[in-house]
C-alpha cells in the first residue's frame, strides 16, 4: 500500500512532466503560460508538505516510498520513489528554485515562450525525479532528462557563443554522465543484487561486501565521473563559459540544483557503498578540491571582468567547498555538504536571477562599464549585496552553517587544508563585494550613462521581486534556524558515523 | 586413365583462370574463363555427375560467357594503355597467397576429412529431381521468386526511360 | 602451380591407403580441395588486382565454380547428394547476379562511358 | 512421380507454418498482375495494395505470436520457428512497411517505374523473414542471396543518376565477393562434417544442428573452424563490421533514400538475426576462437565507424558510418551473449530502438531531399526547425536516440547492452563503447545544431533563403512521423510492451 504522501510525491514529479506534454500537444500560449504557472507552483506545496510532514525522528530509512515496474523489472529496473533525510533536503531545494526559475521565466521576454516553458517544465520535472529516486537508474535517468532541455535552451536561448557553450557542456557532461553510468553499473553488476533499487544495493553489498581493489576503481570512476558533472577542477571548464551563455533561468536551475547530482550521488551512493574505495581517494579529492577549485579558480574569479562568467567561476569555486566536506569523511562533513549544497543551491540561483536584472538595466555584463546603480535601483542592490554576502558565508545566511560545519570537519583531517580553504572564503569575499561595488556603488562610466540615458533603468518590479524573495527568504529561514534541514540530515547520516569511524581506523 | 585426366583437365582449369586474372583484354579473359569452365565440367564428369557437368556447360558456358561476350563487344572497351593492375597489388597477392597457404597448410596438416562410405549413391536425374522436389522444395520456390526480381530488375535497369509511368 | 600438384598424390593416397575396389583414382579428394582452392584465391586475387569491372566480375565467377567445385568433390566422396543439389541453387544464384550485374554495368557505361573501377570515384570520400 | 513420394512431399513441408512468407511473396505477384488489369490512372493505388498486405501480416503474426508450432523444425530441418523468428518477422514486416511509407515520398519524385519497387522490397521482405528462421545452409544461402540480389536492383534504383549507379556497381562487386567467400565457407563446413546417419535418415554438414554437434565434438577441426570464419566474413559484411565497412558510405550515400532506411535497418538486422543463431547455436563450441575475434572486430567497427563519421556533411554518409558504430555496440552484444544469455534480447531491443529512430531520420531525409537524392549534405537542415517545426523535432529525437541520450529508447538499447557487457566481463571493449557513443555524440549534436541552432539566430546576419523546397509532409507523414517519434520518446520510459514480449 503506498499512502497519499507517497502518491503526493509521485504527482510532484508528474505534473511538471504532464503540463509540458500538454504543452507540447498545442495548447494556446495564454493558457500555456497559467499551466506552466500552476505547474511550477504545485511542487513546491507539494515539497513543502511533504517537509512539514517528514517525521521528527525520521531515522534512516526513506519515507513515502512507492514503486512502479515500467517494464523493466527484470533487470531490477523499478521506478521507486522515496525521500531519505539527505534527499529531502535537496528535494525541497530543486522545488524552491523551480518555483523561482519558474516565475522568472514566465515574464520573461524570451523568443518562443511557449517552447521556452516547455523545456523548462521538463528539466523541472528531471530535477524533482533525481532527487526523490531510490532507484539509482532513475536518479541517474532523471538527471539526463533535466540535462538535454539544458544544452537545447542555452544553444537557442543562449547569449553570446552560445554555440561553443552547448556544444562544450555537451560533450563534458556527456562524458561525465557516461562514467557514473558505467560507475552505476559496475556497482549493479558487482553487488550481485540484481537490482538497481538503492536499499536492495545497499543491504546486499553489507551482507557480501566488495573487495577493496574494486571498490577503488569504481569509486574513481564516480569520482570523475561525477565530478565532470559537479565542476571538479581541471575538469571545469565548461562551467563558466555554460552559465556565461545560458538564460537565466536555466543557469538557475542548473547552477543551483542539477550540478548537485554529483555530489549528492557521491554522498547519497558512493560514500555508504563504496567506503574503502572513498578512504582510498579521499586525499587526492582533497588536494584537487583545495588547490584546484577553491585557490587556482579562486584567483580566477577575482580576475574576471564579465559578471555572469565571475558568477559560474564563483560556482566552480565553492564546489570545492563541497568536495572537501565530502573528502573529510566524517559525518560532520557529510552533513555539512548537504547543508551547503542547499544554500549554495539558494544563493547561486538568485545571484544568476539578478545578474539578469541587472543587464535589462545596463544592457551589458562587464563590470568594468557599471557604476552607480544603487541610485536608481536600491531594492536591486540590497537583494544583490545581501546575496552575494551569503554565498560568501555572512552568518545569518544558511550558507555560513554549511561552510562551518565543513570546516570543523576539516579541522580534524588536515588544518593546512582547512587553512587554504579559509583563505578562499576571503579570497571569495574580495570579488563578491568588489562586483557588488563596481555595479551598484561609484560614479556611473560614460557607456553607461548613455544607455541609461536612452533607457531609464527601473528598480526591481514585482515579477523580478517575488523570486527574489522566495529565495532570500529560504536562506534567511534556514541561515536563522538550520535545525529545519539539519535534523533529516543527522537522523540519516547516523549509521554512517560507525562506517566513518571504521574507515579512519583503517587509514 | 582417370588420373591422367584428372592432371590434364586440372592445368588446363587452373592455367585458363590464370589467364582471366592476368590478361590485359577483356575478351581473352572472357575466353579463359570458358576454357576452365570446360575443364570444370570434366572434372564434374570424372566426380560422376555428368549432369552437374552438362547444366554448367549450359549455364556458364550458354548463357554467362556468351553474355560477357556481347557486352564486351557492346561496350566496346578499347583494351587501353592504362595498366590492367591497380596498386592493390601487393595486398591482393598477399592475400591471396594468404588463402593458398591456407588451402594447403590444411590439407597438408590432413584435416580430418570424412571417409567415403561403402555404398555412393548414383547421382541420376531421378535423384536429383526427387531432392529438389521433396527435401529442397522451399529453396526452389525461393530461387524461383528471385530470378523474377532479377528479371524485373533488369529491365528496370534497362527500359527506355518514356514509358514509365512517372514521366507522365 | 603443376609443382604443388604434383605432390597432390601424396595427400591424395591418404584415403586410400585401405582400399579394395577395382579402380580407385591416386587423385583423392585432397587434391580437389587444393584445385578448388587454388581456383579460389586465383578469383580472389583477380578481384583485387584487376581494375575492368567486367574482368573483377568474371574474376567473382570464378570464386563461386572453385565452391561448386569443392562442393560436387565433397558430395562424391562423402556419398551425399545435398552438396550436388547445392550446386543448382549456386548456378541459377550465379546466373541471376551475373544478369543484374551485367545490367548495372552497361547502364553505369551509357553515363560514364568506362568500366575501370579507378574512375567510379564521384562519390565523396 | 509416385504416391509414396507425394506422401512425403505432404509429410515434411508445412507450408501453412509459412503463411505471412507466403502472403507476403504471393501480394508481390498480385502487384505485377495489378499493374496489367487496373486501367492506368488507378496505379497510384498499387503501392496502397502493398502497405495494406504488409499491415495484415503484420497484424496477423503479432496476434498469432505465439502458436503451437514455435521450437519445431519444418521442411525437414530447412526452417526452424522459434521465438526470435518471429520477433524477426515483426521487425522485418514493420521496417519493409516504413520502407514503403519512405518510397511513397522519394519515388513519385523520378521518372523510374513504382510498382516493381514495391515488388521488389516485398520478396526481399519475405526472404529476410525466411532468412532469419532458416536452420540449414541452404536455405540460408538460398534466402541470403534472394535478398542479396534484391539489394543490387534496389541500390542502383534511381538508374538516371551516375552515382547512384556507381553505388550499384560499388556494392554489387563487394556484395558479390562477399557472398562468394561465405559459399566457400558453406562448402568448408560441409565438407568437414561430412554426413551423419540418424535412425537411417543421413543429415548432412548443411544443418545448424548436425554442424553443432559435429562442431561440439571436435571443436579444433582446421576445416570447419576456417569455413566458419568465412562465413562469419559474409555476415560480417552485411552488418558492416570492420574492415568489411568501407562499401556502407559510398553505398549509402548513392543509394534511394528509401533503400538506404532498408539497408540499415532490415539488412543489417537481417545480419544479426543471422549472427546471434550462428555464434549462439551453430558456431558456439568455436568460442575460443570467436571470442578474442569479434571482440577485436568490434572494438575496431566501434572506432572506425565513430572515426569516420566525424568529419562527415553529406546527410547519408553520416547514417551509414554511424550506423557502423552501431553495429559496433550490437557486436559487443553477440559476443556477450555467448555468456549471457540476456544479451540476446538486449541485441533485439536495440534493433528495435534503432529501427524506430533510423526511420524517423530516413523520414525527415526523405522530406528533405531534393531532385538530387545524392546529394544531401548537413547545410541543408538550416531553417528545418524554423519553418517545419514537426520535421525538426522528429529529427531531433530520432538523432538523439541514436546517440543514446535519454530518456530516448536509444538510451535504454545501449544500457541493456552496456550490462551485459559489463555482466560478461567485456572491460576493455566497454571502455571503447563508452569513447565511441561520447564521439557520436558530437557528429549527431552537430547535425541536430544545424536544424536548430546555427539559424534560430536573434539576428539573422547573412541570412540567405533555403535553397531547397522542402516537401510537405502529407497527413499520413505527419502522422507516422509523429507515431514515430512518440514511440521512440515512449519506448524510453515505458519498456513494457517491447520487453514483455521480447523476455518471454
Amino acid at each position: 500500500m503506498i499512502g497519499s504522501n507517497a502518491q503526493l510525491l509521485q504527482l510532484a514529479i508528474v505534473i511538471p512532466l504532464g503540463a509540458a506534454l500538454v504543452i507540447a500537444l498545442g495548447l494556446p500560449k495564454r493558457f500555456g503560460t497559467k499551466l506552466a504557472g500552476a505547474a511550477f507552483t504545485l511542487p513546491a506545496l507539494i515539497a513543502l508538505w511533504l517537509w512539514a510532514q517528514y517525521p521528527a525522528e525520521g531515522g534512516t530509512g526513506y519515507h513515502y516510498l512507492s514503486s512502479v515496474d515500467l517494464g523493466l523489472g527484470s533487470f531490477g529496473i523499478n521506478l521507486k520513489l522515496g525521500l531519505n533525510g539527505i534527499a529531502l533536503p535537496m528535494f525541497l531545494l530543486a522545488a524552491i528554485v523551480g518555483l523561482a526559475a519558474g516565475l522568472f521565466a514566465l515574464r520573461s521576454q524570451a523568443e518562443r515562450l511557449k517552447t521556452y516553458l516547455l523545456l523548462l517544465l521538463i528539466m523541472h520535472g528531471g530535477l524533482l525525479g533525481v532527487f526523490a529516486s531510490v532507484d539509482i537508474f532513475f536518479f541517474y535517468f532523471f538527471h539526463e532528462l533535466a540535462l538535454i532541455p539544458t544544452f537545447i535552451m542555452v544553444g537557442i536561448w543562449g547569449g553570446r557563443d552560445r554555440n561553443y557553450a552547448a556544444m562544450k557542456m555537451t560533450i563534458y557532461l556527456t562524458v561525465g554522465a557516461m562514467l557514473s553510468l558505467i560507475g552505476l553499473i559496475a556497482i549493479y553488476v558487482k553487488s550481485g543484487a540484481n537490482s538497481f533499487d538503492l536499499i536492495e544495493l545497499k543491504r546486499a553489498i553489507a551482507a557480501q561486501g566488495l573487495g577493496a581493489a574494486t571498490q577503488n576503481n569504481i569509486f574513481g570512476v564516480l569520482m570523475f565521473g561525477f565530478g565532470i558533472l559537479v565542476s571538479l577542477w581541471p575538469l571545469h571548464t565548461w562551467a563558466p563559459l555554460g552559465y556565461g551563455a545560458a538564460p537565466s533561468s536555466t543557469a538557475m536551475l542548473h547552477a543551483g540544483v542539477l550540478k548537485k547530482f554529483g555530489l549528492y550521488g557521491l554522498i547519497q551512493i558512493a560514500l555508504p557503498l563504496l567506503p574503502e574505495g572513498a578512504a582510498h581517494w579521499a586525499w587526492k579529492l582533497a588536494l584537487l578540491a583545495a588547490f584546484g577549485n577553491v585557490l587556482v579558480i579562486g584567483f580566477v574569479t577575482m580576475a574576471q571582468r564579465d559578471l555572469k562568467q565571475m558568477l559560474g567561476y564563483s560556482s566552480v569555486m565553492h564546489m570545492g567547498y563541497c568536495f572537501l566536506g565530502i573528502a573529510a569523511l566524517s559525518t560532520l562533513g557529510t552533513g555539512g555538504v548537504v547543508l551547503l549544497m542547499v544554500a549554495h543551491g539558494l544563493s547561486v540561483a538568485l545571484l544568476f536571477m539578478l545578474a539578469t536584472s541587472i543587464h535589462h538595466r545596463t544592457h551589458t555584463f562587464d563590470l568594468s562599464e557599471m557604476g552607480g546603480l544603487a541610485q536608481k535601483t536600491p531594492v536591486l542592490a540590497a537583494f544583490f549585496v545581501a546575496a552575494t554576502m551569503a554565498s560568501i558565508g555572512l552568518p545569518g545566511f544558511a550558507n555560513f552553517w554549511g561552510e562551518l560545519t565543513v570546516f570543523v570537519a576539516l579541522w580534524n583531517v588536515s588544518p593546512w587544508i582547512t587553512a587554504v580553504a579559509v583563505a578562499g572564503v576571503v579570497v571569495s569575499a574580495i570579488y563578491g563585494l568588489r562586483a557588488a561595488a563596481r555595479v551598484f556603488f561609484g560614479q556611473p562610466t560614460e557607456a553607461l550613462q548613455r544607455v541609461t540615458a536612452a533607457h531609464p533603468p527601473a528598480d526591481l518590479d514585482w515579477v523580478e521581486r517575488l523570486p527574489a524573495l522566495i529565495l532570500l527568504a529560504a536562506l534567511l529561514f534556514f541561515g536563522f534556524y538550520p535545525k529545519a534541514l539539519s535534523q533529516p540530515v543527522d537522523q540519516a547520516l547516523t549509521p554512517a558515523s560507525t562506517l566513518f569511524r571504521s574507515i579512519n581506523h583503517h587509514r | 586413365m582417370a588420373d591422367t585426366l584428372f592432371i590434364i583437365l586440372a592445368v588446363l582449369t587452373v592455367a585458363s583462370a590464370l589467364l582471366v586474372v592476368v590478361n590485359k583484354n577483356a575478351v581473352n579473359a572472357a575466353l579463359g574463363l570458358l576454357i576452365s569452365l570446360l575443364g570444370l565440367a570434366g572434372l564434374f564428369v570424372l566426380l560422376d555427375a555428368p549432369l552437374l557437368a552438362f547444366v554448367l556447360l549450359m549455364v556458364y558456358a550458354g548463357a554467362v560467357v556468351a553474355l560477357f561476350l556481347f557486352i564486351i563487344m557492346l561496350l566496346d572497351t578499347t583494351p587501353g594503355a592504362a595498366k590492367p593492375f591497380s596498386k592493390m597489388t601487393l595486398v591482393a597477392t598477399l592475400i591471396g597467397a594468404g588463402l593458398l597457404f591456407t588451402g594447403i597448410y590444411s590439407l597438408a596438416h590432413r584435416a580430418v576429412l570424412p571417409a567415403a562410405p561403402a555404398t555412393l549413391p548414383v547421382p541420376t536425374m531421378k535423384n536429383y529431381a526427387e531432392q529438389l522436389f521433396t527435401t529442397y522444395l522451399l529453396p526452389v520456390q525461393v530461387v524461383g521468386f528471385m530470378l523474377l526480381i532479377a528479371m524485373l530488375g533488369v529491365i528496370v535497369l534497362s527500359k527506355k526511360f518514356d514509358q514509365t509511368e512517372g514521366a507522365k | 602451380m603443376i609443382a604443388l600438384l604434383n605432390h597432390a598424390p601424396l595427400f591424395g593416397l591418404i584415403l586410400n591407403n585401405g582400399d579394395t575396389g577395382p579402380v580407385v583414382p591416386a587423385y583423392g579428394l585432397p587434391a580437389y580441395l587444393l584445385l578448388s582452392a587454388v581456383l579460389f584465391a586465383l578469383g580472389f586475387i583477380g578481384v583485387l588486382l584487376r581494375k575492368n569491372t567486367l574482368v573483377i566480375y568474371m574474376c567473382l565467377e570464378l570464386m563461386l565454380l572453385a565452391s561448386t567445385l569443392a562442393l560436387v568433390a565433397f558430395s562424391h566422396f562423402q556419398g551425399t547428394l545435398d552438396g550436388a543439389v547445392f550446386v543448382f541453387f549456386i548456378l541459377t544464384i550465379a546466373a541471376a547476379e551475373v544478369a543484374v550485374g551485367l545490367a548495372i554495368i552497361v547502364a553505369l557505361f551509357r553515363r560514364r562511358h568506362t568500366v575501370s573501377v579507378e574512375e567510379l570515384n564521384h562519390l565523396k570520400h | 512421380m509416385s504416391t509414396e513420394l507425394l506422401k512425403l512431399v505432404a509429410g515434411s513441408n508445412q507450408w501453412w507454418a509459412l503463411t505471412p512468407e507466403i502472403t507476403v511473396a504471393c501480394a508481390a505477384l498480385a502487384l505485377l498482375v495489378l499493374e496489367i488489369f487496373l486501367p492506368k490512372e488507378q496505379h497510384r493505388f498499387i503501392p496502397h495494395f502493398a502497405v495494406v498486405t504488409l499491415v495484415m501480416v503484420l497484424g496477423s503474426v503479432a496476434v498469432t505470436f505465439e502458436h503451437a508450432w514455435l521450437g519445431e523444425q519444418l521442411f525437414g530441418g530447412l526452417i526452424k520457428l522459434s521465438q526470435l523468428g518471429q520477433i524477426a518477422r515483426v521487425f522485418f514486416l514493420l521496417s519493409s512497411l516504413l520502407v514503403c511509407f519512405l518510397a511513397t515520398i522519394c519515388l513519385p519524385r523520378t521518372r523510374m517505374p513504382r510498382v516493381e519497387f514495391y515488388h521488389i522490397v516485398l520478396v526481399v521482405t519475405a526472404a529476410l523473414m525466411l532468412l532469419a528462421q532458416s536452420n540449414h545452409f541452404v536455405m540460408f544461402f538460398v534466402a541470403l542471396e534472394t535478398v542479396t540480389i534484391g539489394f543490387y536492383i534496389l541500390v542502383s534504383y534511381f538508374r538516371d543518376n551516375a552515382l547512384t549507379l556507381e553505388a550499384g556497381l560499388k556494392y554489387l562487386v563487394l556484395g558479390a565477393l562477399s557472398s562468394a567467400i561465405m559459399l566457400f565457407g558453406i562448402v568448408l563446413i560441409y565438407g568437414a562434417v561430412g554426413r551423419v546417419e540418424i535412425d537411417g535418415v543421413v543429415h548432412t554438414g548443411f544443418e545448424y544442428g548436425v554442424v553443432a554437434d559435429f562442431l561440439r565434438h571436435n571443436p579444433h577441426n582446421f576445416l570447419a573452424t576456417a569455413g566458419a570464419l568465412l562465413v562469419l566474413c559474409g555476415v560480417a559484411f552485411k552488418i558492416g563490421a570492420f574492415p568489411f565497412q568501407i562499401w556502407i558510405p559510398d553505398v549509402y550515400q548513392g543509394a534511394p533514400t528509401p533503400v538506404t532506411a532498408f539497408l540499415a535497418v532490415s539488412s543489417k538486422a537481417a545480419g544479426f538475426a543471422v549472427l546471434l543463431t550462428l555464434v549462439l547455436n551453430v558456431f558456439a563450441p568455436l568460442s575460443a576462437v570467436l571470442v578474442p575475434v569479434l571482440s577485436v572486430l568490434a572494438a575496431a567497427t566501434i572506432i572506425a565507424g565513430n572515426l569516420a563519421a566525424l568529419s562527415q556533411r553529406n546527410a547519408k554518409r553520416l547514417m551509414g558510418l554511424s550506423g557502423v558504430s552501431h553495429a559496433g555496440y550490437l557486436l559487443m552484444g553477440v559476443i556477450a551473449a555467448l555468456s549471457v544469455p540476456a544479451a540476446a534480447n538486449a541485441v533485439w531491443f536495440y534493433l528495435f530502438t534503432y529501427l524506430l529512430a533510423s526511420m524517423a531520420v530516413f523520414g525527415v531525409m526523405a522530406h528533405l531531399a531534393g531532385a538530387d537524392d545524392t546529394h544531401q549534405e548537413l547545410d541543408h537542415y538550416e531553417k528545418i526547425a524554423r519553418e517545419r517545426p514537426l520535421l525538426g523535432a522528429v529529427l531531433a529525437v530520432g538523432l538523439g536516440s541514436l546517440a543514446g541520450i535519454p530518456p530516448l529508447a536509444g538510451f535504454m538499447g545501449k544500457l541493456l547492452i552496456f550490462v551485459a557487457a559489463f555482466q560478461a566481463h567485456l572491460y576493455g571493449l566497454l571502455a571503447v563503447a563508452i569513447g565511441g557513443v561520447v564521439l557520436s555524440i558530437y557528429y549527431y549534436f552537430g547535425w541536430i545544431k544545424a536544424a536548430w541552432f546555427e539559424t534560430w539566430s536573434l539576428n539573422p546576419a547573412g541570412s540567405e533563403v533555403s535553397v531547397r523546397p522542402v516537401t510537405v509532409p502529407s497527413w499520413i507523414g505527419r502522422t507516422v512521423l509523429t507515431a514515430l517519434a512518440l514511440a521512440t520518446v515512449l519506448l524510453g520510459f515505458y519498456q513494457e510492451p517491447l520487453t514483455s514480449w521480447l523476455m518471454k
